[in-house]
């Protein structure tokens, strides 16, 4: 019996690597990447806990509805990522900086 | 050591060697290929927790959904002239600096909390529970993703069409 | 009182009318090719008002949650449903004659405008972690989608990837943040939350990790509000969204952050303790909303005074409101409650005016520069007295409703006995009237050379300012109804 | 699994005696070298039968010489060339990607094997989300041909794995929903459940009932397109894009490709199988696993059949048909599907 | 929408009909030929191989002006006027001694325009078609029996030095 706290560790690995990605990455879908591990990492430590600290699978269910919105979030970034590629001809981040002035 | 932690410890390596190529890697189809590994790693992990249906939807809508999204997200902004699709750095440093910290702070609360902890369960199929979660208790979450899709999908189908005038 | 599924029906008429609103647009937006300019509008309007009447009738009396636990309607949550609504008539009203959004078709518009409102609604309401991350997640695509609509635009493209990007980021550790809570209580319904966090009394580490809940789902919530340190996004989007969205932005997902926050804080992680809340924890957690709250002024009141683009003056200005607001919700008490709603409920009708004024300048003169707004007061006396008499308000001069916001804010701070925090406050808001009398400056006094050519306002334009205008002017008088009604509504589900 | 130990214990003499890590993974291990022999088997078969059907519908006779009856050996005498063959990697290509691409493809095929029912007991492991697992690790495919495509830094290629994945992706929305108009009335995922569901008299296979007769043809047009077969085979359209995105394999890892599509082939008609043909139900002369795989073979053959019946459709003509045609009737079935169950439950 | 459902109805039922086409031809007799086994009986006047009956020849050179890939070489020499007359099967008097009469086939064209001016009949087409060899050479066929007199022109390489 493999014991929570692996998960959990897995979990913050997963988790702190998206921040770094998110962080460092001046791609636009490089970054979604990264807000993809965020998520996995999130899901993961619900259904750990489903598992270990609740008597339901509320957090079961909880991950279904967060792959759902994943879902839902990266096909709206990148409908929105291509549009400015179209007006910009660039996903960089650091190229999209007319509001910044 | 058991053959399950052998296995475990094999799973949660692919899983996050995978995860740092990702955010390591300079050439981006490389960070989304590696992406692959990571999602099926969870989806592994989720099999080892005994969340059956979830490690399918993961599969299903992750790597047979997202990933390809993201892959075409990849190659439709960038002009292809060759295999170099890197992407820029930006302080290196500073973002280990940070992500540092986070692990530490999580994973030091993962291993000191006092999580609340129930029995040992039995691994038993999911699947039906949480259907049946979906329809009774879950009802109205259920529906509001239902509508949180409508959105997405004409939001999306909106903003990618090309004319203005329709 | 717990409902079900089937019994909760007769307490969601809003909800009910708002999906099919969506539904009826999106069908009209598709079959009536010719009408669906003129329908479409409607449609809307009547879902919106339909559904605020359906707000206003129902049952004051007692609190109870709906679909097996999932939303919980209490005082507090109408009162925000009602904000909602009201805010999104007066922007479907503003966005009507707004030559920026005209130039695109509007049909996706409008139902996105009901979609997001319907988040709002459930925002507010929401009791169960599923519900909040769900329907804070449907304003926050919906608002993304809104942000980028002028898909030609490169500054709305340009906004519209920043909110996204920082959004997904934001909820995403707000998410991590709920699934560590989980892993303490194991259960997701925040009153259940609050017994087992109450039952296993937070100690030793779990002290430091709830904590650790607090910071990352504060990400999510000062995502919302804009609030320090979570208000990068703020300007750039408010700057390169339409309008009418801004102005949308600026006050209704706002708003529902700070009902979500106030739900989840003080419903989940903190107890009643007779007039006073008690965070659970533990921890000096007021000291930390209060060095929160008056960055969050002093950051967005400082950075205004440099700018001189109209909208993104306001973006700063609305990040030094929510500051404001947030000094209500510091106190943990009713009364600082009480005072955060009558501020909400008077920056509606302030904020939403300035920002209209800026729009109806815009469609004549396609500009947002502080330069170009010289000699309106000849060109078009009414707009500069509407912005003028918005603009005081947001000050806070007395005449004004924008006073009584403030009137009630300080005064429950120094209630509380926190003088120098209302010191503080006084501080900013007088660094605010800085850069306001700036633009009435620009508009009043400075003339260019250019003879004065009127400005056209539409009817419908004109006919709106003066409804913004109008509770601007009469609340200081008849303000008790709002008092009675903010009081009415501080009843929280479990909580006071 | 469980019949593979279960005869393992019983026939093999001293098995009990094994360490227990042995006897956990030697049926374990038993059970993937069958699935692997069986998907380097069902090609080698698949591809000789089409090149048969294909000449005999055109009025010739196909191979004839190797192997003697009909030339049966004739696909094996092409594995030994394609092994035999020089294994050429462009040079400008991705070479990690590249050589990483077959082996996803035919992994996704592969694993899908895992939950076929063959028969009764004939089950590697009969998941009890079985269905939803298929339809799962189908999309790995889609991976591997987009790596594949990606990987060989040629336009035709790199059309080909995008064409593919589009196609891919956009029919299996219709085709899972039309899969659930099964799992509705059966109310398991499992293969095994399913096939049980229909045992009995033919006329419960689900082919037979209204609904999901309509579901059937929904899902058997939508796994052709999952597979790349005619008429929606623009992925590999070879009058535009040379050969899609196997155009610079060669050797060995093209076999691979030829592999896993005809392995697909065959897993997309053994699902249709065991969803509405009632699996490894059939008159009693015969053993369950021999039904299965005539009725899965019937299916690859239809697949046949129509490759020299109809042209490939056009890109647009293929979107239409999946999100204009396919998706609203899938969504109408389901409909109907949950409204026959309640009214068969009685009152919800 | 009526539109619509009719081509729905329309594609099914096209696809039955060609399934119909295609599933007869099925059952139809393949025309496949055995080949190695079954040969093709070829008619009797096929353009395969090239025949020339040198005892016929009168190396009169029409089918080397014929040919329109020069594909046949022929060298002739005036036979001495003390040698017996001899004629060709037709009776016309043979005056010319062929040294060589070569035909490359690897270029032939298969056109059949040189027997056409044959005066002897002796150049002729014949379907026999399987004539491969292992080697370029060996397409050169040679029927000249005679040996010359004066030492021959370098035997014709498949391709004569200086043509195209």
């Amino acid at each position: 019996m493999i014991e929570l706290k692996y998960y959990l560790l897995i979990s913050a690995f997963l988790f702190s690597l998206g921040v770094f990605g998110v962080l460092t990455r001046r791609n636009a879908v490089n970054v979604l990447m990264g807000v993809e591990l965020i998520l996995n990492s999130a899901n993961l430590n619900l259904v750990a806990f489903s598992r270990y600290s609740s008597s339901g699978i509320d957090g079961q269910m909880f991950a279904v509805f967060v792959i759902v919105v994943a879902a839902a979030e990266v096909a709206v970034a990148l409908a929105i990522i291509l549009t400015l590629y179209r007006v910009l001809s660039t996903v960089n981040l650091d190229r999209a900086d007319v509001l910044k002035r | 050591m058991s053959v399950t932690d052998i296995v475990f410890i094999l799973t949660a390596i692919v899983t996050v060697g995978s995860a740092v190529v990702v955010v390591v890697s300079r050439s981006l189809i490389y960070s989304v290929f590696s992406l692959l590994f990571t999602f099926f790693g969870v989806a592994v992990l989720y099999v080892f927790l005994g969340a059956d249906f979830l490690a399918g939807a993961q599969v299903l809508i992750y790597v047979g959904g997202i990933l390809v999204l993201l892959l075409f997200g990849v190659m439709l902004t960038h002009r292809l002239y060759n295999l170099n699709l890197t992407t820029e750095r930006f302080q290196p440093i500073a973002g280990t600096l940070i992500a540092a910290a986070v692990f530490a702070s999580i994973s030091l609360a993962a291993f000191k909390t006092k999580w609340k902890l129930v029995g040992e369960k039995e691994l038993e199929p999911t699947t039906q529970q949480i259907g049946e979660a979906f329809l009774s208790s879950y009802l109205l979450p259920f529906e509001i993703a239902s509508v949180l899709l409508l959105v997405a999908l004409i939001g999306a189908a909106m903003l990618v069409r090309r004319r203005t005038d329709v | 009182m717990n409902l079900g599924n089937l019994d909760s029906l007769t307490f969601f008429y809003p909800e009910l009318i708002l999906l099919g609103g969506i539904l009826l647009v999106v069908i009209s937006d598709i079959s009536l090719k010719g009408l669906r300019d003129r329908v479409n509008p409607l449609l809307t309007l009547a879902a919106l008002l339909l559904a605020l009447f359906y707000t206003l009738q129902t049952d004051h009396g007692s609190a109870m949650t709906l679909f097996e636990g999932m939303l919980a309607l209490d005082n507090f949550a109408l009162f925000f449903k009602a904000f909602m609504l009201v805010a999104g008539v007066l922007v479907l009203l503003g966005s009507l004659h707004s030559e920026e959004l005209a130039a695109v078709h509007q049909g996706e518009f409008h139902a996105l405008l009901l979609a997001v409102t319907l988040g709002m609604l459930l925002m507010a309401n929401s009791a169960h972690l599923v519900m909040l991350y769900l329907s804070l997640e449907l304003v926050s695509l919906t608002s993304y989608i809104m942000v980028g609509y002028l898909r030609s635009d490169r500054l709305s493209n340009e906004a519209s990837m920043k909110y996204i990007l920082f959004g997904a980021v934001s909820t995403g550790a707000m998410l991590y943040g709920f699934s560590l809570l989980y892993g303490m209580t194991g259960s997701l319904d925040l009153f259940a939350i609050r017994d087992a966090l109450l039952a296993q009394e937070v100690v030793g580490f779990n002290q430091v990790t709830l904590m650790l809940v607090v910071v990352l789902t504060t990400a999510g919530f000062g995502f919302k509000t804009a609030a320090v340190p979570f208000h990068f996004w703020c300007p750039d989007v408010y700057t390169g969204a339409p309008t009418p969205v801004t102005a949308f932005l600026s006050v209704a997902p706002k708003a529902a952050g700070f009902a979500i926050l106030v739900r989840f804080f003080l419903g989940g992680l903190s107890q009643p303790a007779g007039e006073q809340w008690g965070f659970i924890s533990g921890i000096d957690w007021p000291l930390v909303l209060i060095v929160v709250s008056v960055l969050t002024m002093s950051l967005g009141n400082i950075a205004a005074l440099t700018q001189n683009n109209l909208k993104r003056m306001l973006a700063y200005s609305s990040i030094a409101h929510a500051g404001y607001i947030l000094m209500g919700a510091v106190l943990l008490t009713g009364t600082g409650l009480k005072a955060m709603l009558v501020y909400l409920f008077v920056y509606l009708f302030m904020n939403l005016g300035a920002f209209f004024v800026v729009t109806v300048i815009f469609n004549s003169e396609k500009t947002f520069e502080l330069q170009d707004y010289n000699g309106m007061f000849r060109r078009s006396p009414f707009l500069a007295v509407a912005m003028s008499i918005f603009l005081l308000s947001l000050i806070g001069i007395p005449p004004f409703a924008g006073f009584l916001g403030k009137l009630y804010i300080f005064g429950a701070v120094i209630d509380q006995g926190l003088y120098w925090f209302a010191v503080v406050g006084a501080l900013n808001a007088a660094v605010a009237a800085f850069y306001y009398m700036r633009i009435m400056k620009h508009m009043i006094l400075e003339n260019d050379d250019r003879p004065p050519t009127p400005l056209q306002i539409s009817p419908l334009n004109r006919a709106l300012l003066v409804l913004l205008l109008v509770p601007n002017i009469l609340l200081i008088v008849f303000w008790s109804p709002i008092d009675r009604w903010t009081a009415n509504s501080i009843t929280l589900f479990g909580g006071l | 699994m469980e019949y593979l130990r279960e005869v393992l214990t019983q026939q093999v003499a001293g098995y009990d005696q094994l360490p227990e890590v042995l006897q956990i993974f030697l049926p374990m291990l038993l059970a993937c070298l069958l699935c692997l022999g069986l998907v380097a088997l069902v090609p080698l078969v698949a591809i000789w039968g089409e090149r048969k059907v294909s000449a005999h519908m055109q009025d010739r006779l196909g191979p004839m010489r190797v192997g003697g009856w009909h030339g049966w050996a004739q696909t094996i005498a092409d594995g030994v060339k394609l092994l035999l063959k020089e294994d050429i990697i462009p040079a400008q290509a991705d070479r990690l990607l590249f050589k990483l691409a077959p082996l996803v493809v035919f992994a996704g095929g592969f694993a899908a094997f895992v939950v076929l029912p063959f028969g009764e007991r004939f089950i590697v492991s009969d998941l009890n989300i079985g269905v939803l697992y298929i339809a799962a690790i189908s999309s790995l495919g889609v991976v591997g041909i987009i790596m594949a495509g990606w990987a060989s830094n040629n336009k035709y290629a790199l059309f080909g794995g995008m064409r593919a994945a589009a196609q891919i992706v956009s029919y299996e929305i219709p085709t899972v929903l039309a899969i659930l108009t099964v799992v509705i009335p059966v109310g398991s995922l499992s293969m095994q459940e399913i096939v049980r569901a229909q045992s009995g008299s033919v006329f419960n296979w689900f082919i037979f009932q209204p609904v999901t007769f309509l579901a059937f043809w929904v899902v058997y047009l939508g796994t052709l397109a999952e597979v790349n077969r005619t008429p929606f085979d623009i992925p590999e359209a070879e009058s535009e894009l040379v050969a899609g995105y196997h155009t610079e394999y060669s050797g060995m890892r093209f076999a691979f490709f030829f592999l896993a599509e005809y392995a697909n082939m065959f897993l997309v008609s053994a699902l249709a199988t065991t969803l509405f043909l009632g699996g490894w139900h059939g008159p009693g002369f015969l053993p369950g696993p021999v039904w299965f795989i005539l009725k899965a073979v019937a299916l690859v053959f239809v697949q046949m059949w129509l490759r020299w019946t109809l042209p490939r459709l056009r890109v647009d003509q293929l979107m239409h048909v999946s999100w204009k045609v396919l998706l609203p009737i899938s969504f109408l079935l389901v409909l109907a599907a949950g409204t026959l169950a309640l009214m068969q439950e009685g009152a919800p | 929408m009526k539109r619509y459902f009719l081509d729905i109805f329309q594609s099914i039922w096209t696809v039955l009909q060609g399934m119909k086409i295609t599933g007869l031809h099925l059952f139809t007799r393949s025309c496949t030929l055995q080949y190695p086994s079954v040969k093709w009986e070829l008619p009797e006047r096929s353009r395969m191989r090239l025949f020339n009956k040198i005892e016929d020849c009168i190396g009169c050179g029409q089918c080397v002006r014929a040919c329109p890939v020069d594909c046949i070489y022929m060298t002739t020499e005036r036979r001495a006027k003390e040698d017996p007359p001899i004629f060709a099967a037709d009776g016309t008097p043979i005056k010319l001694r062929v040294t060589q009469f070569d035909i490359d086939m690897s270029l032939c064209c298969y056109c059949n325009l040189c027997t056409y001016p044959c005066p002897t009949h002796c150049l002729v087409m014949t379907p026999e078609y399987e004539f491969a060899v292992q080697a370029k050479q060996d397409f050169l066929y040679r029927f000249a029996k005679d040996e010359p007199q004066a030492p021959p022109k370098p035997a014709a390489s498949p391709r004569p030095a200086g043509a195209r």
